[in-house]
C-alpha cells in the first residue's frame, strides 16, 4: 500500500512542478495546491500499510476465535487511532495506526490552507495593480524597475 | 446567490450545523473532530448563511471585525498555553482534572479542551473573514 | 537544565502582537507595545545569555519542554549559546528596525496590521532559533514566512506586488519539500526530536554503522530547503528581487534577519546530524570525531564559493543603494556557509559570530539607506550625493557600519570573517579563502561606491528636502541606526567577549554531547559512550599518526570489509 | 621589557589629541594647532624614552669603528618586546609592541616628521583663508587617526593587530584623498588608492593567516606575533629553504608580499600613489611620501630576518622593485605638476627600497662582503623621508602663492626665495649629490648590487636600471633648479600648456606660523646635509637603529654607521664612485637637454578603470545571467540543484535502489480499493493541466481531493478526511471567488510545454521514491531494537494512567520521566498530540493562519460599502493621512 501512495505523491508532486513552470499564476497556484496533497500524502505514508501483517492478523484472529487461529481470506486493516476505552491498556497498539503523522498532516493542512489564501489574494491584488499575472510580463516588470 | 428556497433550506439548516460544529468541537478529545473540524463546520454553515442571507444578516450575526475572533481565539488558546508558567510549570502544561458538578458523573475537564475553543474560534475568524471578503470583491465588480 | 523562562521569548511577542491587533487604530499605544516587546525580549535574552555564559558546561543549556512531556514526545525548546546571540541580535535588529519604521512608514500602510506582524514575524524567528524539534521548526518557518509574506505586501505597491508572488511561491516550494523531508526524518527514525536525532546518529556513529538508506538524499533536501531561506547558491533569486521594493526598514528587518535562519538551521542541524557519514574517528582522549560525509561538504562548499564571488560582482554592479545592500546580504551569507562547509568547531564559532555581527551591520546600512533616501528622494546612486555636507553624523554612522561590514579591523566584521577564513586555510580549503579575500576587496569597492558618490560628490538633492526638516522626521531613525551602530562597534571593539560565547557555541555544535544530554537527560549519551569504549578495546592504540598526534584511526572502509 | 603603557600613550596620543580638537571653538585655531601638534610631540617623546630604555646597553658603543671589523657584535642581548595588555586574547590581538630598531625606528620617524606636518598643516591652510577654520577643524582629527595608525602599524608585536593598524591607514588615507568631498575626480582617485591597497591589505590578512597556520609546528597554536617570529626564525629558516614540503610557508610570503608591494605602490599597482596627490600638500608630504608608502617597505624589512631564507624572496622582490625603479623614475622625469613628479620619484625610491631588501636576501648567503646592501636600510628610508618630505612641503608652498605646473615657475626663486631655496636643497638630496646622505646611501645601493651581481651576473641588468633611474633625478634635480632659478634650460611655459591645477588662493599672512608653510621643510631636509657632511652624527643617531640582518643575532646590536664621504672615496673601490660620478654628469646633461620635456601619462591610470569595469559590468553581466527576474528560470535553478543533489546521493548510496525492488513494491495490491482511490487521485491531477477550461480546471482540483480525502479513510484517519473535506469545500469555494476576479486564460499554445514534462516526471519520481525509501525503512531496527516510534508511545498515554489486570490505575515504570505519569485525558490519539502532546506546534499553526488572515485583510482593506459597518471604533491617526479607500473602522 504504501507504493500506491508513493507513486500518488510523484504524480501529484510531477503534475504540481508541471503547473507550477507555466505561463501564469493562475495555474501556479493550482499547482501549490496540488503540492500539499503531495506533501501530506508522502507524510501518511510513514504511519506504515494500514494492512495488518501475517502475524499481526493470526494474533488477531486467534484472540476472536479463541485458539483456532486461521487466517481469513479478506485483509485486515488496522484500527484507527482511537483508543477503544478510557483505560486502554488492552488495547493492541501494534494494530493501531501511527497517529503522530496522521496530526503532522493536519498541521500541514491547516498551514497550507492559509498560504493558498493568502496567495490566492495576492493574485487578484497583483493582476489588479500589475494589469497581468503572466510570469514573463512580471519579470519584464522586475527588469524596468 | 439568495435563491428563497436555499434562504429557507439554510435557516433550519444553519442552527443546526452550528450546533453540530459545537459537538464535534466538544467531542474532539475522545472521538473523531476538534477544534479544527468544529472550526471549519461552523465556517462552513456560515459563509453558507451569508450566501444565503446576504451581509447585513451576517452583520446582524457578527458585529465585529472577524480579527477579533481571531484575536480572541489566539488569546484563549495561548492564555491556556501560558497559565502554568505562572506557577512554575512549562508552557502549555495540561491538567485533566474530574470536576463534580454536584449532580451526576463528574464532568471531564481537561485543559486542551479550552485551547481547542481557541482553535476553534481561529479556524471559524479566518476562514469567515477571509471568504467574505473575496466574496465582497466579486459582488463588487 | 531546566528553565521553563525561555519559551517566555516567543510568548512576548505573540502576546504584543495579539494586543497591537486589539490596538489597531491606536498609533501610539501600538508603537509603546511593540517598543516594550523588543525592549523585553532584548533584556530578556540577554540575561538568559549571560546566565549560561557564566554557568559551567553542564548548565550552558537551557531546556524547557513543552506541555511538561519529556523529550522526545514532546516539543523541547533549547536555548544554548548559539540561539542565545541570535536572538539577542535578532531583538536588537528589530527594535531598530521597528524604531526606524516610524519614521518612513506611511500611516496608511502602519495600520494595515504592521504592528502584529512585526511581532508575529518576531514570534517565528525566535521560535525558528529555539526549537528543538524538527517539525516544530517546520511550524515555526511558516509563522515567519507568514508574516514576511504580508510584509513584503504591506502597502501594496506595484513594484512590491510584482515581485513579491516570486518569494511566496519559491518558498512554498521549500517548505513543502521540508514538510515531506520532516515526514521522512519520523519514517527513517521514528522521531522528530533534534536531540533525539543527534543521538541516533551519534550512536551510528560510535558504531561504525551506516545510516539508513536514503539519509544523504534527505540531507541534500534538507540543505535545499535551508539553502534556499538561507539564499545559498543557487537558490538565492528571490531576495534581490524582493528586498529592494518593501519599505525600507522591513528591508533591514528581512536583510537582518531571514537569511541568517536558514543559515542557523544549516549550522543546527548539518553538523549534529545530517552531514554525517556514519562513521567517525576515535582520538586518544577518547572523544568521538564524526566523519563528514564528502557530499554535503562539496555541496557547502561549492555554495559557499559561489554565493560568496557571484553575489558580491552582482551587489557591486549595481547603481541603487538598496539593490547594493540587498545583493550584498546573498554574498555575506557565503561567508557563513563557508564556516558551516569547514565544519570543525572554531569554524562555527567564526560562523556564529559573524551572523550575529552581520545581522547588525546589515540592518544597519539598510536602515541608513532609509535616511539617505528621505534627504534625496531617491537611492539611485546617479542622483545621490553630498550627503555629507547635509549630514555628517549620518555619515559617520554609515561610514562605521560599511566597514564593519566590509570587515576592517578593529570593526565587527573582521573577527568572524578571520576565523572563518583562518580555518579555512588551516583545514586545506584555501580556494575558499581566497575567494572570501577576493569577495573582501570586492566589497570594500560596494561600499566605497555608496560612500563616495552618496555621501561625496556634488549635492543633486531636490532643493524642497532641506536638511533641518528630514533629520527632524528622523529622529527615531537615527536612533534606531546610533542603536545598531553602537552594537556593532561592541562587537567589534569587545569581540573577546562576545567571541567566548560563540566559540561556546562552535563547541556545542560540534560535539553533540552536551546538546543531547541537556534535552534528554544525562543517560542518553551512554549509550554512545558506552560503544566507544568497545571500540577503544577493541583496537588498541594505533601507530602514532604522522604529525605525531596520537589517532587511533579506525578506518571505516577496511573494518566494513573483512 | 618596556612598559607597554609608554608605548600605548605614544600610539594613541596622536588620534585622542586629534579628536579632540573637535570640541574647541571653530575659529580657535592656534589653540587647535597646539592642541594637535602635543599629540605627535608626546609620540616622539615618548619613543625617545622608549628608545633610551632599550638602546642603554648601546652606551659603551662606538659607532663608527673602523670598518675592517664592520662585523663585530656587541654581544647583549636585548629584549625588545613590551609587556602584554590583553585585548582579544583568544584572537591573538593583544596589545604588546616590538620596539626593535626597525620599529622604532620608523615610530620616531612617523612621529617626528608628523610634528613638522602639524605645523605645516596650519601654514598650508592658512588663517585667514576663509575656509580654513573649517578645514583645519577636520584635518587634525583625519590626521591624528592616520598618525596613531601608522605608528601601531610599525610598532605592533601582534601579527594581526599590525594588520589592524594597516587597514587603518588606508581608511585615513582614503578619507585625507578626498579632501575635496564635492569633486568628482578627487573622490574617484580617492577610491582608487583605497580599493587597491585595500586589495594589497586582504592580502596581508591571508598572508598573516596563512603564516599562523603554517607555524603551528614550530608554536603550540601557531605564530601570531613578530618576537616569536624572529625568535624561532631557526626552525622557520630550516621550513623555508625546504619549502616544497612546506607550500603554505610561501603562500604565506606571496600574499603578504602583494600586501606590501600594493601599499609601497610596486608596479604595476603603483598608480594609485600618483593619484594620491589629490589630497592636500600636507597629506602628500606626510602619507604619500615619508610614511604611509613606506609601510610595504617596513613589511618586508618585519620579514626579511627571516624570509630572507626563501629562495623566492629575492627572486619576486627584485624584478618588481627594480621595474618600480626604472619605471618611476622614467615617468617623474616627463611630468610637469609638481607633486606628480615628485609622486613618481617617490614610486621609484620605493622601488630602490624593495630592491635594495631582495639584494640583501642574496647578501645574506654570501655574508664576507663587507657592506652588505641590507646593512643601512634604516639609512636608506630615513634619507628617503628627508629630502622628499621638504620637496613636498615646499611644492604645496609655491603651488600656494604660484602654481605647482613647473612650466610656470621660471623664475621663482626670486619672488619666494625661502621655499624655493629649501626646494633646491631638497632636490639636491634626491640627485644624490655628495654631501647630503642621499649620496652614501646611493653608493652602498650601487655596492651591494656589485658584488651580488657578481655571483648572479643577471643583476646588471638592475645596476643599469639604477643607473638609468639614477640620471633620470639627476636630469629632474637639475631641471627644478634651472628653472627655479630662471637659468637657461630651465622649464618655460613653451614647455607644456598650463592646465588648471588645485590652485588655493589663499591670502597671505605674517608671522611665525605663517612661515609653517615652509619652515618645517628646511629643518627636515638639514638631516640630509648633515648626515652628508657629519656622517658620524648621523651615525650616532641613525646607527642604533640598524639591526643586523641575519635573524640569528636579531636582537643583538652591531656597532657599525654609514661611511662617510672621505671613507667612500678611499676605500669603497672606483666602480660605485664612477657610476656616480657619471650619473651626475649624464643627468646633468639630460636636464639641460631638450629630451623628455613634454608631460606624459601613465600607462597603468588604466589599471584600476579597467578592474572597475571587469568588476562593475562584467560581473554585473555574470550576475544577471542568472538574476532573470523570472520565476520559471528560478524554479529551474532549485530543482536542477535538487536533481542534481539527489542523482549523486543516489549515485553513492546503493541502498537506495533496494527500495524499489523490495517488498513494498509485492505488497501494491494487498487492497483493492485502495489502489482505486489512489488510480482516481492521480488520473484527476494529471487531468488538471489537461484542459484550458478554468471551472473545468476547479472540479478537477476539488475531485482530486476528495480522492485524497478517500485515501485518509483508507488509512484510518477519520479526523485527517474530515479536516481535510471541510478545508476542500473551503478551498474550492475561495478558489471559484478568486479565479472570477482573475482574468480569463488567454487562448494559444502553452509554450514550452515539451522541456516542463521531462523536469516535472524527474522531481515527481524523486519524491515518490523517497517516500518509498523513507516508509520502507524498518524504524524498530535503529542502533536500539527497544525503540519504537514516538506516535506508538503517545498512543499508550493518549488518555493516561494504564491499568493493572484488576483495573487499578498503575504507573508505567518504563516510561521515563513525566510521560509515564500521566496522560492527554483523551482517546482520540490525534486530538490529544494536536492540543496537549504538540500542542505547541497547534499554536504556532492557529497563528499562521491569523498571520494569513492579516495578510490577506491588509492587502485587500476594506472600502466603504453599504453592507459593512463594523462597530464604530475610534482612530488616532490622522485623518488626512487615511486611504481615502479605507472607511473600515472611522465613518
Amino acid at each position: 500500500m504504501t507504493m500506491v501512495l508513493a507513486i500518488c505523491v510523484a504524480v501529484t508532486f510531477a503534475v504540481s512542478i508541471y503547473l507550477m513552470l507555466g505561463r501564469e499564476l493562475k495555474g501556479v497556484a493550482m499547482g501549490v495546491f496540488l503540492l500539499s496533497h503531495a506533501a501530506n500524502l508522502s507524510i501518511l505514508a510513514m504511519s506504515g500499510s494500514p494492512m495488518m501483517t501475517h502475524a499481526q492478523q493470526e494474533a488477531e484472529v486467534a484472540a476472536e476465535n479463541g485458539s483456532h487461529a486461521h487466517i481469513v481470506d479478506s485483509p485486515l486493516m488496522k484500527d484507527p487511532p482511537i483508543l477503544a476505552s478510557q483505560y486502554a491498556n488492552e488495547q493492541p497498539l501494534a494494530t493501531m495506526v501511527d497517529p503522530l503523522p496522521q496530526a503532522l498532516i493536519l498541521t500541514a493542512i491547516v498551514i497550507s490552507f492559509g498560504v493558498m489564501a493568502f496567495l490566492l489574494t495576492l493574485l487578484v491584488v497583483t493582476n489588479r495593480k500589475t494589469q497581468t499575472i503572466e510570469v514573463a510580463d512580471l519579470a519584464e516588470e522586475a527588469r524596468k524597475a | 446567490m439568495s435563491s428563497s428556497i436555499l434562504r429557507t433550506a439554510n435557516g433550519i439548516i444553519f442552527p443546526l450545523t452550528l450546533l453540530f460544529a459545537l459537538y464535534m468541537a466538544l467531542k474532539g478529545h475522545n472521538m473523531p473532530g476538534g477544534g479544527f473540524i468544529g472550526g471549519l463546520i461552523a465556517a462552513v454553515a456560515l459563509v453558507l448563511y451569508r450566501m444565503s442571507h446576504g451581509p447585513d444578516a451576517m452583520m446582524r450575526l457578527m458585529p465585529v471585525h472577524p480579527r477579533v475572533i481571531v484575536a480572541m481565539g489566539l488569546g484563549i488558546a495561548a492564555l491556556t498555553g501560558v497559565v502554568p508558567l505562572v506557577f512554575g510549570e512549562p508552557m502549555l502544561r495540561s491538567i485533566a482534572p474530574y470536576i463534580s458538578l454536584g449532580v451526576g458523573d463528574p464532568v471531564h475537564l481537561p485543559s486542551a479542551l479550552f485551547f481547542d475553543v481557541g482553535v476553534l474560534l481561529v479556524v471559524v475568524g479566518v476562514s469567515v473573514g477571509m471568504i467574505v471578503r473575496l466574496g465582497e470583491e466579486v459582488e463588487d465588480e | 537544565m531546566t528553565d521553563h523562562r525561555i519559551i517566555l521569548l516567543c510568548v512576548i511577542p505573540l502576546a504584543a502582537g495579539l494586543i497591537s491587533i486589539a490596538l489597531i487604530n491606536r498609533k501610539a499605544l501600538s508603537r509603546l507595545v511593540g517598543i516594550l516587546s523588543y525592549t523585553l525580549m532584548l533584556g530578556l535574552s540577554l540575561s538568559l545569555l549571560l546566565k549560561i555564559t557564566a554557568a559551567p558546561d553542564s548548565e550552558s543549556i537551557l531546556v524547557s519542554q513543552m506541555g511538561g512531556w519529556t523529550a522526545p514526545f514532546g516539543i523541547s525548546i533549547v536555548f544554548d549559546s548559539l540561539s542565545g546571540l541570535l536572538i539577542c541580535a535578532a531583538a536588537a535588529v528589530g527594535l531598530g528596525a521597528y524604531v526606524h519604521s516610524f519614521s518612513v512608514i506611511s500611516p496608511v500602510t502602519e495600520r494595515r496590521y504592521y504592528h502584529p506582524l512585526m511581532q508575529f514575524l518576531m514570534f517565528g524567528v525566535n521560535l525558528s532559533f529555539l526549537t528543538g524539534d524538527l517539525f516544530n521548526l517546520f511550524v515555526a518557518f511558516e509563522i515567519m514566512l507568514m508574516a514576511s509574506y504580508a510584509l513584503l505586501t504591506i502597502g501594496g505597491s506595484k513594484a512590491q506586488l510584482s515581485q513579491a508572488y516570486k518569494y511566496i511561491l519559491l518558498n512554498v516550494l521549500a517548505s513543502t519539500i521540508f514538510l515531506m523531508a520532516a515526514g521522512m526524518v519520523y519514517g527513517m527514525f521514528g522521531t522528530l526530536n533534534i536531540a533525539d536525532l543527534a543521538r541516533i546518529v551519534a550512536e551510528h556513529e560510535a558504531a561504525n554503522k551506516e545510516l539508513p538508506a536514503g539519509f544523504k538524499s534527505l540531507a541534500v533536501m534538507f540543505l535545499l530547503v535551508f539553502g534556499l531561506k538561507g539564499a545559498f547558491f543557487p537558490l538565492w533569486f528571490w531576495l534581490p528581487d524582493t528586498y529592494y521594493t518593501v519599505p525600507i526598514s522591513i528591508a533591514g528587518l528581512f536583510g537582518g534577519l531571514l537569511t541568517k535562519v536558514g543559515v542557523y538551521t544549516v549550522a543546527r542541524l548539518f553538523p549534529l546530524i545530517f552531514a554525517s557519514d556514519g562513521t567517525s574517528t576515535i582520538l586518544a582522549d577518547g572523544t568521538m570525531l564524526g566523519g563528514t560525509s564528502p557530499i554535503i561538504q562539496t555541496i557547502l562548499i561549492v555554495a559557499a564559493a559561489f554565493t560568496m564571488f557571484l553575489a558580491v560582482l552582482g551587489a557591486v554592479s549595481q547603481h541603487h543603494v538598496r539593490r547594493i545592500l540587498s545583493v550584498h546580504v546573498i554574498s555575506q551569507v557565503g561567508y557563513m556557509v563557508f564556516g558551516i562547509a569547514v565544519m570543525t568547531g572554531n569554524a562555527l564559532a567564526g560562523c556564529a559570530f559573524y551572523m550575529i555581527q552581520h545581522m547588525v551591520v546589515k540592518c544597519a546600512l539598510f536602515l541608513c539607506c532609509g535616511v539617505m533616501e528621505k534627504h534625496a528622494g531617491t537611492d539611485d546612486l546617479d542622483k545621490l550625493g553630498g550627503l555629507l555636507k547635509r549630514d555628517w553624523f549620518l555619515g559617520v554612522l554609515f561610514f562605521i557600519a560599511a566597514m564593519s561590514l566590509v570587515g576592517l579591523p578593529p570593526l565587527s566584521g573582521f573577527f568572524g570573517k578571520m576565523v572563518i577564513i583562518r580555518e579555512g586555510f588551516f583545514e586545506g580549503m584555501w580556494y575558499l579563502g581566497v575567494i572570501g579575500l577576493v569577495t573582501g576587496a570586492i566589497t570594500l569597492l560596494s561600499m566605497l561606491k555608496i560612500w563616495s558618490y552618496g555621501y561625496w560628490n556634488p549635492d543633486q538633492a531636490p532643493t524642497t528636502n532641506k536638511p533641518e526638516a528630514v533629520k527632524a522626521s528622523c529622529k527615531p531613525a537615527y536612533a534606531a541606526i546610533t542603536l545598531l551602530v553602537v552594537c556593532a562597534l561592541f562587537l567589534g571593539l569587545g569581540a573577546e567577549a562576545v567571541y567566548k560565547v560563540a566559540n561556546r557555541a562552535g563547541e556545542q555544535l560540534d560535539n553533540p554531547k552536551h546538546y543531547i544530554t541537556a534535552v534528554l537527560g544525562d543517560d542518553a549519551y551512554a549509550k554512545v559512550d558506552e560503544l566507544i569504549d568497545e571500540r577503544i578495546a577493541q583496537e588498541p592504540a594505533g601507530p602514532a599518526s604522522a604529525d605525531g598526534e596520537s589517532l587511533t584511526l579506525v578506518n571505516p572502509e577496511e573494518e566494513a570489509t573483512p | 621589557m618596556n612598559s607597554v603603557w609608554m608605548v600605548m600613550i605614544a600610539v594613541f596620543a596622536p588620534v585622542t589629541l586629534g579628536l579632540a580638537t573637535l570640541w574647541l571653538p571653530r575659529k580657535a585655531i592656534e589653540l587647535r594647532t597646539a592642541v594637535a601638534v602635543a599629540g605627535p610631540l608626546i609620540a616622539f617623546v615618548m619613543l625617545l624614552m622608549v628608545t633610551s630604555g632599550v638602546k642603554t646597553g648601546l652606551a659603551t658603543q662606538h659607532a663608527y669603528a673602523d670598518h675592517e671589523h664592520a662585523h663585530q657584535i656587541i654581544s647583549e642581548k636585548v629584549d625588545l618586546t613590551t609587556d602584554t595588555l590583553d585585548w582579544m586574547p583568544s584572537l591573538n590581538i593583544n596589545f604588546a609592541f616590538l620596539t626593535d630598531g626597525l620599529g622604532l625606528f620608523f615610530g620616531l620617524l612617523v612621529s617626528g616628521i608628523g610634528i613638522g606636518i602639524f605645523l605645516y598643516a596650519r601654514g598650508y591652510f592658512g588663517k585667514a583663508a576663509p575656509t580654513s577654520a573649517d578645514d583645519l577643524y577636520r584635518f587634525y582629527p583625519t590626521i591624528g587617526l592616520f598618525t596613531t595608525a601608522m605608528l601601531g602599524l610599525v610598532l605592533a608585536d601582534y601579527t594581526i593587530l599590525t594588520l589592524l593598524f594597516w587597514e587603518m591607514t588606508s581608511i585615513s588615507s582614503f578619507l585625507l584623498i578626498g579632501w575635496d568631498r564635492y569633486d568628482k575626480k578627487a573622490v574617484k582617485l580617492a577610491m582608487q588608492a583605497f580599493f587597491t591597497t585595500g586589495l594589497g591589505g586582504m592580502g596581508l590578512f591571508g598572508g598573516i593567516l596563512v603564516f599562523g597556520n603554517a607555524t603551528g609546528s614550530v608554536v603550540e597554536g601557531g605564530i601570531w606575533r613578530w618576537s616569536q617570529m624572529l625568535e624561532h626564525s631557526e626552525a622557520l629558516q630550516a621550513m623555508l629553504l625546504n619549502v616544497t614540503s612546506h607550500p603554505q610557508l610561501l603562500w604565506a610570503f606571496v600574499l603578504m608580499f602583494i600586501g606590501a608591494g600594493t601599499k609601497s605602490a610596486q608596479f604595476p599597482f603603483h598608480y594609485w600613489l600618483p593619484g594620491a596627490m589629490a589630497a592636500p600638500t600636507p597629506v602628500s608630504a606626510f602619507l604619500h611620501s615619508a610614511t604611509m608608502v613606506k609601510a610595504g617597505v617596513f613589511m618586508v624589512g618585519r620579514l626579511f630576518p627571516v624570509f630572507a631564507a626563501l629562495p623566492l624572496f629575492p627572486q619576486l622582490i627584485i624584478p618588481f622593485g627594480a621595474a618600480t625603479m626604472l619605471y618611476g623614475g622614467v615617468v617623474a622625469l616627463q611630468q610637469h605638476d609638481l607633486k606628480r613628479i615628485f609622486a613618481f620619484t617617490t614610486v621609484s625610491q620605493l622601488g630602490l627600497l624593495m630592491c635594495m631588501y631582495g639584494l640583501g636576501a642574496i647578501d645574506f648567503t654570501y655574508k664576507d662582503h663587507v657592506f652588505a646592501a641590507i646593512d643601512f636600510d634604516v639609512t636608506q628610508i630615513a634619507n628617503h623621508a628627508f629630502y622628499k618630505a621638504p620637496l613636498f612641503i615646499t611644492a604645496g608652498a609655491i603651488g600656494h602663492f604660484l602654481s605647482r605646473d613647473i612650466t610656470q615657475l621660471n623664475g621663482a626663486f626670486y619672488k619666494h626665495k625661502a621655499i624655493c631655496g629649501t626646494m633646491m636643497l631638497a632636490a639636491l638630496g634626491l640627485a644624490a649629490v655628495p654631501g647630503t646622505i642621499s649620496f652614501q646611501a646611493k653608493e652602498l645601493f650601487l655596492y651591494g648590487i656589485l658584488h651580488a651581481a657578481d655571483v648572479y651576473p643577471v643583476l646588471w641588468v638592475v645596476m643599469v636600471m639604477t643607473i638609468i633611474t639614477a640620471v633620470c633625478n639627476v636630469a629632474i634635480c637639475v631641471r627644478v633648479c634651472t628653472t627655479l632659478l630662471g637659468l637657461p634650460g630651465g622649464m618655460t611655459e613653451a614647455d607644456g600648456e598650463h592646465h588648471g591645477d588645485h590652485h588655493h588662493d589663499h591670502p597671505h599672512e605674517h608671522g611665525l606660523l605663517a612661515h609653517m608653510i615652509w619652515l618645517p621643510g628646511l629643518v627636515i631636509v638639514s638631516f640630509q646635509f648633515l648626515g652628508g657632511i657629519i656622517t658620524p652624527l648621523w651615525n650616532m643617531v641613525f646607527g642604533i637603529f640598524e639591526q643586523p640582518a641575519t635573524a640569528a643575532n636579531y636582537f643583538q646590536y652591531k656597532a657599525e654607521g654609514v661611511p662617510s664621504l672621505l671613507y667612500v672615496a678611499k676605500h669603497l673601490g672606483s666602480i660605485p664612485l664612477w657610476i656616480s660620478m657619471f650619473c651626475l654628469v649624464a643627468g646633468t646633461m639630460l636636464g639641460l637637454s631638450k629630451f623628455f620635456r613634454g608631460s606624459i601619462k601613465d600607462f597603468a591610470d588604466k589599471i584600476y578603470p579597467a578592474m572597475y569595469w571587469l568588476a562593475v559590468t562584467g560581473g554585473g553581466k555574470c550576475f544577471r545571467l542568472v538574476q532573470t527576474g523570472n520565476l520559471k528560470h528560478y524554479l529551474i535553478f532549485v530543482l536542477g540543484a535538487l536533481l542534481l543533489g539527489f542523482g549523486w546521493t543516489v549515485a553513492v548510496d546503493a541502498e537506495m535502489w533496494s527500495t524499489l525492488t523490495g517488498d513494498e513494491a509485492a505488497r501494491v495490491f494487498e487492497y483493492w480499493p485502495g489502489i482505486l482511490i489512489g488510480l482516481i487521485a492521480c488520473l484527476t491531477a494529471v487531468l488538471i493541466p489537461m484542459t484550458d477550461i478554468r471551472i473545468v480546471r476547479i472540479v478537477f482540483l476539488g475531485a482530486c481531493g476528495f480522492a485524497v480525502v478517500a485515501l485518509y479513510l483508507v488509512y484510518q484517519a477519520p479526523d485527517l478526511a474530515l479536516t481535510q473535506l471541510m478545508f476542500e469545500i473551503i478551498s474550492v469555494i475561495l478558489f471559484v471567488i478568486v479565479l472570477r476576479l482573475l482574468p480569463k486564460e488567454k487562448k494559444g499554445a502553452d509554450a514550452g510545454k515539451a522541456w516542463r514534462i521531462p523536469v516535472a516526471v524527474c522531481v515527481g519520481l524523486v519524491f515518490g521514491w523517497m517516500t518509498l525509501t523513507a516508509a520502507s525503512h524498518n524504524r524498530g531496527e535503529t542502533t536500539n531494537p527497544d525503540a519504537q516510534p514516538l506516535g506508538h508511545t503517545l498512543a499508550q498515554h493518549s488518555y493516561g494512567l494504564k491499568t493493572d489486570d484488576d483495573g487499578n490505575p498503575k504507573l508505567d515504570t518504563a516510561m521515563s520521566g513525566d510521560v509515564g505519569k500521566r496522560g492527554g485525558g483523551g482517546t482520540n490519539v490525534v486530538n490529544v498530540i494536536l492540543v496537549d502532546f504538540r500542542g505547541f506546534d497547534t499554536l504556532g499553526e492557529i497563528a499562521v493562519l491569523g498571520l494569513a488572515a492579516m495578510g490577506v485583510w491588509s492587502m485587500l482593506p476594506h472600502r466603504r460599502r453599504k453592507g459593512i459597518k463594523y462597530r464604530k471604533v475610534e482612530s488616532d491617526y490622522p485623518k488626512e493621512a487615511l486611504d481615502p479607500l479605507e472607511s473600515e473602522v472611522t465613518t
